[in-house]
């Protein structure tokens, strides 16, 4: 069964390792927060100033000066700073972000992602992501593995507008876990009842199966 | 030393069609509101401005996007915006889109006096058009220059007579930045206070940097994403 | 997570010989003094250290001069210490002046990412040698590079367990550039407090850029230059 | 008859406006502090990390934490802020300081400074000395006119190492207040009891004497 969206973020959050500094992208991305393994402290670093993100607020708690990159009314936690968004993106072009999580559009077998525009179509702007993705050393993509008709999103090429070049090392879909090497994606874990024929079949890209393929468990 | 002006209207008063603005705050949160609606009320227009997002339709810069009053956005995200969205593709609206904490640190170093600098955001990307590629240890970057603006208008949580500026959580985003490279700055605060009053250890932006101040008012600030959680 | 040290000894013993450390502190204030006592114990030479000052003869990177644990000086202003004068005439210590902004700025460009920037000091200079020069508004400019260290030692007056710190007064000076720009940085503070006792909103450095932090004791805090008025 | 140290700041205090933010450097122009006009309010900027210098501790109040660019404890006033060495240098670069006083060891008609280094004699370091005259839209030096041997320091090229190029517009020594011009010094004011004649014989650079010459008053 493919992985849901929730299973998507739950896998990546065993990715996380104590005092790992990580910046969580919109949508799948957010959700790795509920998934932090027990007895490790990480801080969510949000780039429009703020380390340390604490949970939404209790009802008519919200308050109009702390929100995330999202928009969302957020609280903080102990230990949390504030910053201006120089120092934000400072901080992430520095490496000091350990792991950033992103939604992705398109992918291609070289790690290329794109993510900000849909030529004719869509526009909102690239916001902090070519940052991210042209500063993380570790940058994990979460995304659907095809399009609403069916189409593979792993590509040979990005077909839209780069956001970054050879930046992506690993992506999670729900079909399973890929590392990208120099012969493209790398399937390392498959989720449970999806069938490595499936994962070939809807992969574009260059794709090879690791010799020690596992069974993905949540 | 005079830096305290009566109300938004009198700080904007010679603010110019066809000038360069720049304006703090990200998404909804630490938008000059006062300022803001001054402009909109003075209907100057042709203006360029610089700001990371281009409000909602009915609030930020969207209240000026609705009386036409922008010639270009320069901006890094501009979604949730469906009267910009129209104007950009009617081809009324120029539109520059920057990545963010490029344009962030564009602000940074006109404030730090840095004409040019080199970051590693866009390389290989449709922003690296025209730009100069420069490796260092083996990675690619950009040459990227400081802004120009002939105002810089900013919201702050507290401030003084002299201009010292104090923000608050995440509605500090932009306005540090844009506070330091204004050729003329104006910040407009919550809480305006006499000189000597805010800890100089606490200084988030320095007098040195702020020209113009008035204490707002009627602040609404708006909620985009109001999310909650229910108490067990 | 777990950033706490028990003392200097501890948080620096992997600093080794041959490497490169900056130092914050501006003249006599805010030095980590008790790291520098410690790097003097441990007897580590061959540095190459990033400071504005060099201390004076008995005091702040004064003392690993007199036991020439010091290879490499780059600073922006060496007077009032004879021990280094002799050293640096008779060939002993390298040196590389730095006019003090381009010396705070490339410590800041390291802290955010930044390998290279433009800045006006030193055109036409024994500085701008070999120094690419590059005009922008008529106006020249240096080409400047962003310093690497393995590790950045600063003091502060208060910090968390998550390496928030917060300093006092001109004591803050290089500490928070520095403390941005270490491989890896050791913050040792007067008031060590748990994490959630400092004001998010007054943090100088976040924690981000904190590897090592240790509660620092017996400082001594010499004064460089007393000077006094009279009550009438 | 030639002015004195205290009376070089006092004219050169003359300049200040109000609202100045201005830095002063060691020697001189620190003394001008102490003469800065009735009812004009300037702030005082140290290059260490301070807006708004205060006066001398009082005994028994100095704090160590608490100094000037010079080294010299000193206090705050109303409205000071601290900051770090890049935020400070920062705005010196960014044009944000009105005026800047600094002495000099030599300076040349064309506006040259030399006041860092005597080659094989004394090497101290530019500290912010080469920020500050490559940034200030507005230097004024104050120095001696002579050196101990009686030699001219205002000259046609400097000999000393050179700290900023064309950068200095006035100077005011002890014999007097010059413009620097495209004609090299303009003397515009003249010490009490000091003859032209004697301005001409100790300076070396090209000099031209004001059309509207005035005698100075202090």
């Amino acid at each position: 069964m493919a992985l849901t969206k929730e299973q998507i973020a739950q896998r990546i959050a065993k990715e996380l390792q104590d005092g790992y500094y990580v910046n969580l992208g919109i949508g799948i991305p957010t959700l790795v927060a509920n998934y932090i393994p027990e007895g490790i402290e990480v801080v969510l670093q949000s780039e429009n100033g703020l380390l340390g993100i604490g949970p939404f607020p209790f009802e008519g708690e919200e308050d109009a000066d702390l929100i995330n990159a999202g928009k969302q009314t957020v609280t903080t936690v102990k230990g949390s700073a504030f910053f201006d968004s120089a120092l934000s993106f400072g901080m992430i072009r520095a490496g000091k972000v350990n792991l950033t999580v992103l939604g992705a559009m398109e992918l291609s077998d070289r790690g290329d992602i794109a993510s900000w525009k849909i030529p004719g179509k869509m526009v909102k702007g690239m916001g902090g992501a070519m940052d991210l993705v042209a500063s993380a050393k570790n940058i994990i993509v979460a995304m659907q593995h095809t399009n609403k008709a069916g189409e593979s999103k792993l590509l040979k090429e990005c077909t839209l507008p780069i956001t970054g070049l050879a930046c992506v090392k690993k992506v999670v879909t729900e079909l399973g876990f890929f590392n990208i090497t120099e012969n493209g994606f790398e399937l390392v874990e498959i989720a449970p009842d999806i069938t490595v024929e499936e994962v070939k079949a809807k992969t574009e890209g260059r794709l090879t199966i690791s010799q020690n393929l596992k069974k993905m468990i949540l | 030393m005079n830096k305290v002006y009566n109300n938004a209207d009198e700080a904007i008063s010679d603010i110019e069609s066809g000038m360069t603005l720049m304006l703090g705050g990200f998404g909804l949160c630490g938008l000059p509101e006062n300022c803001i609606a001054a402009l909109v009320k003075k209907g100057v227009n042709n203006l360029t401005c610089i700001s990371n997002n281009a409000g909602v339709d009915d609030f930020g810069i969207g209240l000026m996007l609705q009386k036409r009053q922008v010639k270009k956005m320069i901006a890094s995200y501009v979604g949730e915006n469906a009267e910009f969205e129209r104007q950009l593709l009617s081809g009324e609206l120029e539109v520059e889109l920057v990545p963010q904490g490029t344009l962030a640190t564009r602000c940074m170093a006109a404030g730090y006096g840095m004409p040019a600098f080199f970051t590693p955001a866009g390389v290989g990307t449709e922003v690296a058009a025209g730009k100069e590629v420069r490796e260092f240890d083996g990675k690619k970057y950009l040459l990227e220059h400081a802004f120009k603006a002939d105002f810089a208008i900013v919201k702050a949580w507290k401030g003084d007579t002299h201009g010292n500026l104090i923000y608050k959580e995440t509605a500090r985003n932009f306005n540090p930045v844009m506070a330091m490279a204004g050729n003329i700055t104006i910040a407009e605060v919550e809480h305006l206070v006499p000189a000597g009053e805010l800890e100089p250890d606490m200084i988030h932006t320095p007098g040195i940097y702020v020209h113009r101040i008035f204490q707002g008012k009627q602040y609404e600030k708006r909620i985009e994403q109001r999310t909650t959680r229910k108490r067990n």
